[in-house]
């Protein structure tokens, strides 16, 4: 009966938030996950359903990666040209939006190179890494009550060890190249995530402690009187500067794209990858940008969650109006922009000055903020607590 | 390569052409002077070149399309320039800027190391003349070898291309006179066969 | 801006002369927390730097060049093609003399002079190589006869290079004055022999390598077609 | 008496040594010809340890015209349009010392109007130049939008020149004896818009770079020249003044009006990227003075002291002409002979003398030092190379 | 300071220096062979101090079989400019490096040892600069022939 034992909770869905006497939960944020709906097809025998949502939420996740991916590219080229005082890309289409597209196909269909001196199987496979480790958080995202894959009970811990995963690809790739500047952008890539990491990880943890539990949806429950980050008087905020230098660090974006560093590096990692290959780093670098917005969004903007003030009911029903689904768009869509910001802003960090940020700097900071942080929760000292 | 059936483009072959030209992310490649006028006009916010999808520059050879060719080429720079087009991949378009690629320019006599022009260490498809060529200029070369990829490639025949000779006609001449006028001329030079060119290398030959 | 006010300039003596110079500032770093204030703020105020050209549209200076090309407008002066003046009677001024071709830095005229009718010298060719060309004006300069001009149409890519060999005189034959002289129309028709601008001895030079064919040309830049762009 | 010449394969691949295995090896990389931070083709040879740099070669030759053979050729006239090609972000300033050296040798007086005319769009193409440095500086350390910036206010001085030279980077303007053209009419008013326009942007320009926390680490105390090391290498202009010499040109030779002009010197105190990047904000506003001082007080004249075909004909001698142009001091040597083309014609360019320096400054520090030592020594890799 | 003044000034550091006529800046020829001592003075000589090469060059005069090098030197505290030629033979081109002197003066010689030949004894690096290593002959030689130059066509 119970298969998917620690997947299967039938009685979560029943969270009631303890804010004054108003019901949330129960009947406006009802809960459901593709996982949940395939086991429950497979609960009542249907496996035509369960088989149907299975390829229906696989097809829908690569063309939502894709279509997000073309979007992104148009979108970044269109907000650099106007941070630049210029027009961006015009000719192709309405004001060139099929410009993403003739990218794809000239990319599809141009000459694969693979050099003669390089690893071979790691090189063809250091893609895919990238890839990987990009569906793999996926998994996990909370984008609206309805639409999510999976609702890991251990999610952040999930999302923590998936996280890291895109550097195996950046590692392999520029290793494999045998190219000396791919190397050294590789080695740079390594370094750079796993320290960023640390405080990365200590920045979620604040909130983990706020919320009280690691899975996705009761993170985002918890955030129904109001986002943590103003509810905890600076620590959420810390926290969430944290997470925001630190995911800007994994993402290989300015101001740290060190393991890229197009006026140093030649192109780091991808300086030997052509055609597709490129194309799938390209790719797996303006997703996993949404990836790290989306998780911003969803740890300390709420996720879909509407803004809320504590127990003012007529401002919260006005704020419910709007669909959980719009909130998250419009909050992941103000980090993408927040994140091509900096990169159209700032310059370039040095190598060393990078590691001093993180461990003389961000990891004190994050680790100072994080007992400050217990000491509100135990005082129970933050807005409508 | 004989006959019409190589002029008719397939649907395929539309689209492909379609999407080659109108995503040439040239290589961020200038040598002298050109390198200026071809960052103004490529990058800068005047004249754009982002407009045409074209302002992608990319550092390493094995992501761009096009090589523009800017600036002078003097023999040292003849080796890592042949390397350069060597490594960027299929399909790779070169527009050589300025008067010092297309033969030498100010540089052509007298000179014992400028190359009289590019198109004799790699074969070069667009010329745009100038010293440097002001970024219209550019813009306009651009435009002619996007017509070159939108009329003159096909699926087939991925290493050849044509030049089209025809697109763009005297005033005061009909097609048909052109056609018999250069018919001869359109079968043995009209085609750049890529590899053929890229190993008919003069100069060296004359070196050694 | 930068730290504006506490620069000072101070008066030195170098090498005999009196000068003021002005001491480069240096970034300060005062305490730990302000540090780390100044520095979140210095990177908010570059992020208002750009956000204030990302909201204005209007401080957009792009000019669309194949969409405005009816109304752009190049400087007068701007060099981007030789051409020989003529006049409503389609008669130019160049007599041949070669002054042009002798200063030209890096040969790329070629004047080809004959006897004329008169027993005069009359240009016969005047052949350009926009190929390498470098647009010096130096032949403008000298002429003594102000019969050549720059103009500004820039519009020449080609895919043969060998194309960028113009002949600039569309007839041979004497000057606008000697032609003055002539009263008869007819008289005048005849002693103008009819030249192309692309019929120049080509290749010139090393560097066209493959032997020439019969005159293939393209338009003039300037006749590109409206659905081209 | 011999001597023992090496080859650069040779220093790129030292006898081995029985070393032990455990030692970290030093690597060679190339960095360039075609590398995006070294600004056109100039190669860098690093020895490196990890991301340390202990060793630079810088290898030139690969853009290498052979400008200097071919001057041998040719007069007077015909040597201005070629030195436009050589540093061409002041090419103005390159013909101007031609034009010099040519008149000085032939003892021809030029007027006030063509002095003041020379002297104000020098003045412009220097700006002009640390525009486009500052862009680039930019685009080198990774923060690309202040490229485009530098490069939209470059555009605007681009249109006024073109609009008096006729031509938007290779200008040929400044002949022997005076000036191709004429001012433009429209080239007064344009500059005062200009000015009122460029000022708030210069301003803008610090907010956005000079202020920026990032910026000021990756340049300060990095790359520092002592001012020892700064007059050994021979290097002038911007490079040297921030090494803390107060060396001019403009006021210890004056040429042109800039005796008639006040401005003042800015001058570095450590000899670090900082300086130097602040001295060529500093010059643009200098410049800009300069300008305004001028561009009211422009007397009336001839524009040409010549017959424009007259032969250039240069007395037996020699003769050296310093110009200070935007990254230092430009000499020109002329050796005539009686005849109108030179004996000798060298260039002492002013990026070459400054080039050297890069073997002392860069060893120790990481190539993204490096990358902002080369930005702030502004090279213009045709003219080290000629 | 005026050229005479200066020049008499020279004379008192070395009584071999001769002007050359029609030069400017002030030309002063010196022999080979008291080249280095004369420029170490020029130097560290107080009242000169020329601190600064500003230019290094070489001259073929071919008629006369020789070679004429020419040091560029400017003083920053007393703001003077000298040029100092020095004439060698076109057979055994040997000349003394500068570069204890002045650092500039070692990439300078091997820029004129590669268009020139001229060698130059106790250089650390001598090498080509803007040639490759393989290429024969020094092409700011006067008798320089190569098949790749092209004459300008009359």
């Amino acid at each position: 009966m119970q298969i998917w034992s620690p997947l299967y909770r039938p009685s979560i869905w029943s969270f009631r938030t303890s804010i004054g006497n108003r019901e949330v939960g129960m009947d406006m944020w009802q809960v459901t996950t593709l996982a949940a709906r395939i086991q429950e097809s497979l609960l009542n025998q249907d496996f035509v359903r369960a088989g149907i949502f299975l390829g229906g939420g696989l097809a829908a996740t690569v063309a939502a990666v894709s279509l997000l991916g073309l979007v992104l590219v148009y979108a970044e080229r269109k907000v650099a040209a106007h941070f630049q005082c210029r027009l961006g890309p015009m000719r192709v289409g309405w004001h060139g939006v099929l410009q993403p597209i003739a990218d794809g196909i000239k990319l599809f269909l141009k000459e694969d190179i693979i050099p003669t001196e390089a690893d071979r199987l790691l090189f063809v496979l250091a893609p895919f890494f990238c890839i990987l480790g990009m569906f793999l958080a996926i998994l996990v995202l909370p984008v609206s009550p309805e639409i999510q894959i999976i609702d890991l009970d251990m999610g952040v811990i999930f999302l923590a060890a998936v996280s890291g995963f895109g550097v195996f690809g950046v590692l392999l790739g520029g290793w494999s190249s045998n190219n000396k500047w791919s190397m050294l952008g590789a080695m740079r890539a390594a370094a750079q995530i796993v320290s960023y990491e640390v405080s990365l990880t200590l920045a979620l943890l604040v909130v983990v402690m706020f919320s009280g539990s690691l899975k996705m949806s009761e993170i985002i429950q918890s955030q129904a009187a109001g986002w943590w980050i103003w509810r905890a008087h600076g620590v959420g905020l810390v926290a969430f500067l944290v997470y925001v230098i630190a995911s800007v660090a994994e993402l290989n974006r300015a101001p740290f794209d060190l393991s890229e560093g197009e006026s140093e590096l030649t192109g780091g990692f991808h300086t030997e990858y052509s055609g597709l290959r490129f194309g799938l780093f390209f790719l797996a670098e303006f997703i996993n940008m949404v990836l790290a917005s989306a998780f911003a969004a969803t740890f300390f903007l709420g996720g879909w969650m509407p803004f809320h003030l504590g127990d003012w009911q007529a401002f919260n029903a006005v704020m419910d109006r709007i669909p959980p689904l719009l909130w998250f768009v419009g909050k992941t869509s103000f980090m993408v922009f927040l994140f091509m910001w900096f990169r159209w802003t700032f310059p370039r960090l040095r190598v060393d000055q990078l590691m001093a940020l993180e461990w003389k700097f961000l990891l004190p900071v994050s680790l100072v903020n994080l007992l400050v942080g217990a000491a509100v929760v135990l005082s129970g000292f933050y807005f409508f607590s | 390569m004989t006959g019409q059936s190589s002029y008719v483009l397939t649907s395929m072959d539309r689209i492909m052409n379609w999407a080659r030209a109108n995503s040439l992310w040239p290589l961020a490649f200038g040598t002298s002077c050109c390198a200026i006028e071809m960052m103004m006009s490529s990058m800068a916010s005047r004249h754009d070149l982002s407009r045409f999808g074209a302002e992608v520059v990319r550092p390493t050879p094995r992501q761009a399309d096009l090589l523009i060719l800017a600036g002078t080429i003097v023999k040292r720079m003849a080796k890592p320039l042949r390397v350069l087009y060597e490594q960027m991949p299929e399909p790779r378009y070169v527009i050589a800027t300025g008067a010092c690629t297309i033969s030498g320019g100010p540089f052509t006599y007298n000179s014992y190391t400028t190359v009289r022009g590019a198109d004799e260490i790699i074969p070069v498809d667009v010329f745009v003349p100038g010293c440097p060529p002001r970024p219209e200029a550019l813009i306009y070369g651009i435009m002619t070898l996007q017509k070159m990829i939108k009329t003159g490639e096909a699926y087939g025949q991925p290493y050849q291309r044509r030049r089209p000779i025809t697109a763009a006609l005297p005033p005061g001449m009909t097609q048909a006179q052109l056609q018999k006028e250069i018919a001869e001329f359109l079968e043995a030079h009209a085609t750049i066969d890529v590899d053929k060119a890229a190993h008919n290398n003069r100069w060296e030959k004359e070196r050694y | 801006m930068f730290n504006r006010q506490g620069i000072k300039q101070q008066q030195v003596k170098v090498g005999g002369k009196q000068l003021t110079i002005i001491q480069a500032p240096r970034p300060q770093r005062t305490s730990q927390v302000a540090t780390v204030w100044g520095a979140l703020c210095s990177l908010w105020n570059g992020m208002r730097v750009t956000w204030r050209y990302f909201s204005r549209p209007s401080s957009i200076v792009t000019q669309q060049y194949p969409e405005n090309r009816e109304h752009l407008k190049i400087p007068e002066r701007f060099r981007a093609q030789l051409r020989l003046k003529y006049d409503e009677n389609g008669e130019h001024n160049c007599t041949g003399c070669k002054i042009c071709d002798v200063q030209c830095p890096n040969a790329s005229i070629e004047v080809i002079d004959m006897r004329g009718e008169s027993g005069k010298k009359e240009i016969d060719r005047f052949v350009w190589r926009m190929d390498i060309c470098t647009f010096c004006n130096i032949c403008v300069m000298v002429c003594p006869f102000d019969a050549l001009e720059m103009s500004n149409e820039f519009e020449s890519s080609v895919y043969d290079k060998r194309l960028l060999t113009y002949q600039l005189n569309r007839y041979a034959g004497p000057t606008k004055k000697a032609f003055e002289k002539i009263e008869s129309s007819a008289d005048r028709e005849r002693l103008k022999v009819g030249r192309q601008p692309f019929e120049a001895p080509t290749p010139l030079g090393i560097a066209a390598g493959v032997a020439s064919g019969p005159g293939v040309s393209v338009a003039p830049p300037s006749t590109m077609k409206k659905d081209d762009i | 008496m011999s001597l023992e010449i090496r080859t650069l394969s040779e220093i790129m691949n030292p006898p081995q040594t029985a070393d032990s295995p455990l030692s970290t090896q030093e690597y060679f990389v190339n960095m360039g010809p075609q590398h995006p931070a070294t600004h056109g083709v100039l190669r860098l040879v690093l020895k490196m340890d990890g991301e340390t740099i202990r060793e630079v070669i810088p290898v030139l030759g690969y853009i290498h015209r052979s400008i200097e053979k071919m001057a041998e050729y040719l007069h007077g006239r015909q040597i201005v349009h070629l030195t436009d090609r050589m540093d061409y972000l002041s090419a103005l300033a390159n013909n101007w010392a031609v034009s010099r050296a040519v008149e000085t040798a032939m003892g021809v007086q030029t007027n006030p109007r063509i002095e003041t005319i020379r002297t104000l769009i020098c003045e412009l193409q220097r700006v002009q130049s640390h525009q486009l440095w500052w862009g680039v500086l930019g685009l080198d350390l990774g923060a690309l939008t202040s490229f485009f910036y530098g490069f939209r206010d470059r555009e605007e001085i681009t249109d006024i020149l073109e609009e008096t030279t006729g031509a938007r980077l290779t200008m040929n303007y400044i002949q022997p004896g005076g000036l191709m053209f004429d001012l433009h009419p429209n080239f007064v008013p344009r500059v005062k818009a200009f000015i009122k326009y460029f000022r708030p942007k210069l301003d803008e320009y610090e907010t956005l770079l000079s202020e920026n926390v990032i910026l000021q680490e990756r340049l300060r105390n990095v790359g520092v020249l002592s001012a020892e090391d700064a007059i050994g290498y021979g290097a002038t202009g911007p490079v040297l003044r921030a090494s803390g010499i107060p060396l001019d040109l403009r006021k210890q030779q004056p040429y042109g009006v800039y005796d008639q002009v006040e401005f003042s010197v800015p001058v570095g105190t450590v000899g670090d990227c900082w300086d130097r990047y602040w001295i060529r904000i500093e010059e643009m506003r200098q410049s800009l003075g300069i300008i305004e001082q001028l561009i009211d007080n422009i007397p009336d004249g001839k524009f040409m002291e010549m017959k424009p075909a007259a032969k250039l004909k240069l007395p037996a001698g020699s003769f050296y002409l310093q110009i200070e142009t935007a990254r230092g001091s430009l000499g020109v040597f002329l050796q005539g002979t009686g005849e109108d083309i030179p004996h000798r014609c060298h260039f002492r360019s002013p990026n070459f003398n400054n080039l050297w320096s890069v073997t002392k400054t860069a060893v120790g520090g990481k190539i993204a030092d490096l990358v902002a030592i080369v930005s702030t020594l502004d090279l213009v890799i045709p003219d080290v190379d000629r | 300071m005026t050229d005479a003044e200066l020049f008499a000034k020279l004379q008192e550091v070395d009584a071999r220096v001769v002007q050359l006529p029609n030069c400017r800046p002030l030309a002063v020829e010196v022999p080979v062979g008291f080249l280095l001592a004369f420029m170490g003075k020029l130097k560290s000589r107080p009242d000169l101090r020329f601190i600064q090469l500003l230019d290094h060059l070489a001259m073929d005069w071919p008629e006369k079989n020789e070679f004429e090098l020419v040091y560029q030197l400017y003083s920053i505290e007393h703001d003077l400019l000298l040029a100092v030629h020095t004439r060698i033979s076109r057979e055994s081109p040997y000349a003394l490096t500068m570069s204890r002197l002045w650092p500039i003066a070692q990439y300078q010689e091997r820029e004129v040892f590669d268009l020139f030949g001229i060698l130059y004894e106790g250089h650390p690096d001598l090498r080509r600069l803007f040639l490759e290593d393989d290429w024969v002959g020094f092409p700011l030689r006067k008798d320089y022939k190569d098949y790749f130059m092209l004459e300008m066509p009359e």
